[in-house]
């Protein structure tokens, strides 16, 4: 038996394809579900994954917040379902307040796309447990509105009770992928809810999985092993 | 019909670099004497029917949930004068 | 306003018609009331205006043009040819990928935003009306001086919209060009590229058959943007006395493209489509005529069921209307249902807007009144074709004459060092990476190789591990030179530049960008630079399965450089047999493959230290390239070389920065006996390569290009956090990184 | 200190999608009798001195240069009142 995990498609999502392809690398089930559709089909986990959903008009997440299917994820969520939200997916947790804090466009105005290195600060979560704290991994990142912002009250608490799942790191080389991408205070690339079951990031792991296929890296693999993982043992 | 506008602003204390990078740009094409600059949205809302307290209350409610996300921004809803 | 009908025309013969101020000739007029045998409805000469304007018609580019279709190689690749939105080749395993290259120069300069990103959805839906899925964009770019203020305005917009537009699709962004030069400083020259996949059996054509099948538009609605677009602005000069002849701009809605890729995926994979064409330049005047001229019979027209976004379009404007975002369909009548259903699924607005019929005309009503009766090959096939006159400038000789070879060389090695961080950091030679960071390179997670690797690879096929590359390349101061060569040279380069990955080159795509055809100087070049590309294409056995040409680029008198862009497509088998660009292992050897020459004209150096262009461009040897090639994809295939990087523009001391900096290592280098260190590191002779070879692998390396008669020299090998020549100078790469990497956000950010 | 605020608007007979997009989504958020949603930008400028005649054309000029892109927008400048 293995673990059923959702991916879900609004319109304007595009990295779907890829995360159900990183959930089979990983050796769960993949099913897709639709933004209208309220059922989700009994998954044990869901992804909302990257994307420009309703084209990103308004805010980024701002409208897909309201589909069917995410009154579902919402409810489900907040009874320990886990969720991952990738970078347009984080945007709809924070629009959706399943996450604090809010996503704005990057500080040098500009999309950006490279290979970034990140510090896993919290490996308790749902979605992290296969690495450790302080471990240093590399992948892709792409966005136009991804600096996270929160009230200072907000960033204490995050840091206070570890929920500060994911840092950029800064001190290196921006060539080799260091670096503060989008002006996100306190550096912070991704975070988690206070049950560790809900977890939003920008950076990519999806793109990270297969050692020839973008950075050449698998790095972004833990992501999908530690859910299947939880799930199974569960 | 009448004509509603809702304005969204970033709140204050966050920092808004679209509106910083106009004012870092002004002096360079030669407009000096702007201290300021901050950049945000503005919706024009075409109501069918009058833009009553009713109509009123119910976009405020929409800005509030909807077009403005009150975590970082404030927004100000008022009735085009001359709709 | 009275409607002016077919009956009302026929009345009326007498009545005043603006076909002047549409663009077209006194003839082409007297030819549509030949056609007609009355005078045109205002709709009929809308639409006979945009279509046989230079932008659809190619009227004064297919004599030429002819020739791609009749020096066609030998090659089994090509299942469809030039004529169709875009060429389909075989790679293989049942797949087939169709890929072609657009321009969008003239609106990129009045918006360099919307231009840019409205360049891209075209290209995308002509490729997304083949039946493919759209895997990977390119973008060859040309700008002016890269110091100019308008640069400033033109490339940052440009580089936004490319991206704002391809991001927000899914695309990668696996290629393109950037080059500087003051002659695109009125005339930027925005191209695109897109590759599509798909099965064989699901190959989709533009033409409308089978009588009663139902016409649908669908996609986004029809205001008034682009009006007249096509005609107005794609043949006209740009004249800044005239500003009232811009007409209003398209803005791009890719959320809603991105719908329509899903939506017409699913169309397709449902096998609901019976004829399909992509609304572009010219709109729904070209997307029913090209349908029912391709098709069997006639069709009708309802134009009043067309949803708009603005109800006072007339007609007339609906028809040349180029709204970004539709699609036009042929479905059988009892699968309209099912189409509908999964338009409205994507949230996709579809219409049944007339169908198929047993006729023989293209006959269009507003209101139940008849506005349009013609012969659709009339419209879309049939129009004005000129032989223009065409001749040698008399300038080219001294031009040719002017040697490169004269100019003054660097008499000390610390001189040649300095050189050579000018030229690497040079606007042309130096890092693109803060415009193609803002591109996604990895969505649809397929994206084996893309900038700055010699080609993009997207892996087509997750099972096998089949995947297809692509280059695209021009050289506009070759060109100028001499255009027949340099359209050969930009072939050379992207043909080197695919097999470098190790891929197999199959087959081409191109856009000839160049001045205006009623100068008989560009016509020459024109002419020459299409010869030379037939011709090499022969020689390589790599057909011309599609492109665009976009003439007109110029700034009063003056016109750009000629600047034939070429796209080649290759193939390969395995993609975890790539090779990359880096040297990455230390140790590894460095051969140089091909001959070197003293070969300046047009080259970096020239311009960046001399700021000369004349001479000659590099002697182009096709069968020198299939060889080079040839060793290449072997060598790929059979793990002899890590790394390897052609040579190009900047010689090879350009390919050399690039792989060390690529790699994050340093290489020590012998300038081999007799020969000039000058001319070694900046000579751009065509037909090489540098590769790194384990050393295991060595012997099995020379062996293979000895036994095939590639000359390869073993000029250094992979080491230290330099680039060291023995005896000349030494260059660390962070001095060489900062040079290569700091120009570009210098002089735009 | 005078506030001076540009509105930015695309021209009537361009597409707006984001507009569109906000508009569309409205029924199912539950907010009927919406006719039209145009969605554009509003700068405030914080100027240096009062916003006399001299003041409010300089900023209409980069308006018109810099703020809006002609090809596709209009907009309008006001004082802001109570400022
Ligand atoms: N506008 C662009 N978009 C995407 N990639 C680009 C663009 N400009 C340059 N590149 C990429 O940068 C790399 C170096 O470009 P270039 O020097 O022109 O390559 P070459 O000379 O080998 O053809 C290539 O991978 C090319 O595809
Ligand atoms: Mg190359």
């Amino acid at each position: 038996m293995t673990a059923r995990i959702g991916v879900v498609t609004f319109p304007g999502t595009l990295d779907d394809r890829d995360t159900q392809r990183a959930v089979r690398v990983a050796g769960a089930e993949a099913v897709p579900l639709w933004h209208r559709d309220k059922d989700l089909k009994q998954v044990d986990a869901v992804v909302l994954p990257g994307g420009f959903s309703y084209g990103d008009y308004l805010r980024a997440g701002a409208i897909s917040r309201f589909s069917p299917v995410m009154e579902s994820v919402i409810a489900q969520a907040k009874d320990g379902m886990p969720v991952l939200g990738i970078c347009n997916g984080f945007q709809v947790l924070t629009e959706t307040h399943l996450l604090p804090g809010a996503m704005l466009r990057n500080e040098s105005l500009h999309f950006v796309c490279r290979e970034q290195k990140l510090r896993v600060e919290n490996a308790d979560t749902a979605w992290t447990t296969d690495y450790t704290a302080g471990q240093e991994i590399s992948i892709p990142l792409k966005n136009i509105d991804g600096r996270y912002v929160a009230d200072a009250r907000t960033l204490d608490m995050l840091e206070a009770e570890g929920r500060v799942a994911f840092r950029y790191l800064t001190d290196g080389e921006a060539a080799d992928g260091y670096g503060n991408p989008n002006g996100s205070l306190r550096d912070i690339a991704g975070i988690t809810n206070e049950a560790g079951n809900v977890v939003g990031l920008m950076p990519h792991p999806e793109h990270a999985v297969e050692p020839l296929i973008g950075t050449g890296r698998t790095d972004g693999l833990g992501f999908f092993t530690s859910i299947l993982k939880k799930l199974v043992n569960a | 019909m009448a004509r509603v506008v809702v304005d969204v602003m970033l709140k204050p204390e966050i920092l808004d670099p679209q509106g910083q990078a106009v004012q870092r740009a002004l002096p360079r094409l030669g407009f000096e004497g702007i201290a300021d600059v901050r950049q945000g949205k503005r919706f024009e809302l075409e109501v069918e029917g009058p833009a009553d307290d009713a109509a009123l209350a119910r976009i405020r409610e929409m800005a509030e949930t909807f077009l403005a996300n009150t975590v970082i921004e404030d927004f100000t809803v008022r009735v085009e004068a001359g709709s | 306003m009275t409607l002016d009908t077919v009956k009302h025309a026929a009345e009326t013969p007498e009545a005043e018609q603006p076909w002047a101020e549409l663009g077209l000739k006194q003839d082409e007029y007297a030819r549509i009331r030949e056609i007609l045998d009355r005078r045109p409805t205002g709709a009929e000469l809308a639409m006979y205006s945009v279509m046989w304007s230079e932008h659809c018609s190619y009227k004064s580019s297919k004599v030429h043009l002819k020739q791609f279709g009749e020096k066609v190689p030998e090659n089994d690749a090509m299942l469809v040819g030039i004529g169709e939105n875009a060429g389909v080749v075989d790679v293989g395993q049942g797949y087939a990928v169709t890929f072609k290259v657009e321009s969008h120069n003239h609106p990129s300069y009045i918006e360099p935003y919307q231009g840019a990103a409205t360049g891209i959805g075209g290209i995308v839906r002509d490729i997304l009306a083949m039946g493919a899925r759209p895997v990977a964009v390119v973008d060859p770019l040309r700008f002016g001086a890269a110091d100019h203020p308008d640069t400033k305005r033109v490339l940052p917009g440009v580089v936004a919209g490319i991206g704002g537009y391809g991001n927000c699709l899914g695309l990668p962004n696996i290629g393109g060009e950037v080059v500087f030069d003051a002659c695109y400083q009125g005339n930027p020259l925005v191209n695109a590229g897109c590759i599509g996949v798909m099965k064989h059996e699901d190959i989709h054509l533009a033409k409308a058959s089978g009588a009663g099948n139902k016409v649908i538009l669908y996609g986004a609605r029809t205001g008034g943007d682009g009006i007249g677009g096509v005609s107005v602005l794609a043949s006209e000069t740009f004249d800044d006395t005239k500003p009232t002849k811009r007409p209003a701009v398209q803005v791009g809605d890719p959320f809603q493209e991105k719908l329509l890729i899903e939506c017409t995926l699913e169309v397709f994979k449902e096998q609901l489509v019976a004829g399909i064409q992509d609304l572009g330049g010219a709109g729904l005047s070209c997307a029913t005529s090209e349908l029912a001229s391709a098709g069997s019979g006639g069709m009708r027209v309802e134009l009043d069921t067309v949803p708009l976004r603005d109800s006072s379009l007339s007609p007339e404007e609906i028809l040349m209307s180029e709204s970004q975002e539709r699609m036009c369909a042929i479905v059988e009548p009892d699968k309209v249902g099912r189409f509908l259903e999964i338009c409205e699924k994507w949230d996709v607005i579809a219409t049944v807007i007339g169908e198929v019929t047993d006729g023989t005309r293209l006959e269009i009503f507003w209101h139940g009144e008849q506005i349009v009766d013609v012969p659709p090959r009339s419209v879309a096939h049939e129009g004005p074709t000129y032989h223009r006159p065409y001749a040698r400038p008399d300038w080219q000789d001294a031009l040719q004459a002017d040697d490169a070879g004269k100019l003054a060389r660097p008499a000390t090695p610390e001189e040649l060092r300095a050189q050579i961080l000018q030229v690497v950091a040079s606007p042309n030679q130096a890092s693109k990476a803060w415009i193609t960071d803002q591109y996604d390179r990895f969505v649809q997670g397929n994206t084996v190789l893309a900038q700055p690797e010699d080609s993009g690879m997207i892996r087509i096929d997750a099972e096998t591990n089949l995947g297809v590359a692509l280059a695209t390349d021009g050289n506009g101061r070759y060109a100028k030179l001499d255009p027949y060569a340099g359209a050969q040279l930009a072939l050379a380069e992207a043909y080197r530049n695919v097999a470098a990955t190790g891929a197999k080159p199959l087959a081409v795509s191109d856009c000839l960008n160049f001045g205006s055809p009623e100068d008989p100087a560009v016509m020459w070049q024109f002419a020459e630079a299409t010869r030379g590309l037939a011709d090499a294409c022969q020689t390589l056995g790599t057909p011309v399965t599609g492109g665009n040409v976009s003439l007109y680029n110029q700034t009063g008198e003056v016109a750009i450089h000629p600047t034939p862009v070429v796209a080649v497509l290759g193939v390969i088998d395995d993609v975890n047999r790539r090779t990359p660009v880096a040297f990455a292992e230390e140790g590894q050897l460095i051969y140089l493959l091909g001959d070197t020459a003293e070969e300046l004209g047009g080259s970096a150096w020239s311009q960046v230290v001399h700021d000369h262009l004349g001479g000659l461009p590099p002697k182009v040897d096709l069968e020198r390239e299939r060889l080079l090639a040839e060793i290449l994809i072997s060598a790929s295939r059979d793990g002899m070389a890590d790394a390897a990087h052609d040579l190009s523009d900047g010689g090879l001391i350009q390919a050399l920065v690039e792989s060390c900096l690529r790699g994050g290592k340093g290489a020590r280098l012998v300038v081999p006996e007799g020969v000039d260190p000058f001319v070694f590191l900046f000579s751009e002779s065509a037909g090489r390569a540098v590769v790194s070879v384990p050393r295991s692998e060595e012997l099995r390396f020379t062996d293979m290009c000895g036994a095939r008669g590639l000359p390869a020299t073993r000029i250094g090998v992979v080491d230290g956090d330099a680039i060291d020549v023995q005896g000349q100078f030494s260059i660390a790469l962070s001095e060489l990184r900062t040079a290569h990497e700091a120009t570009i956000p210098g002089l735009i950010a």
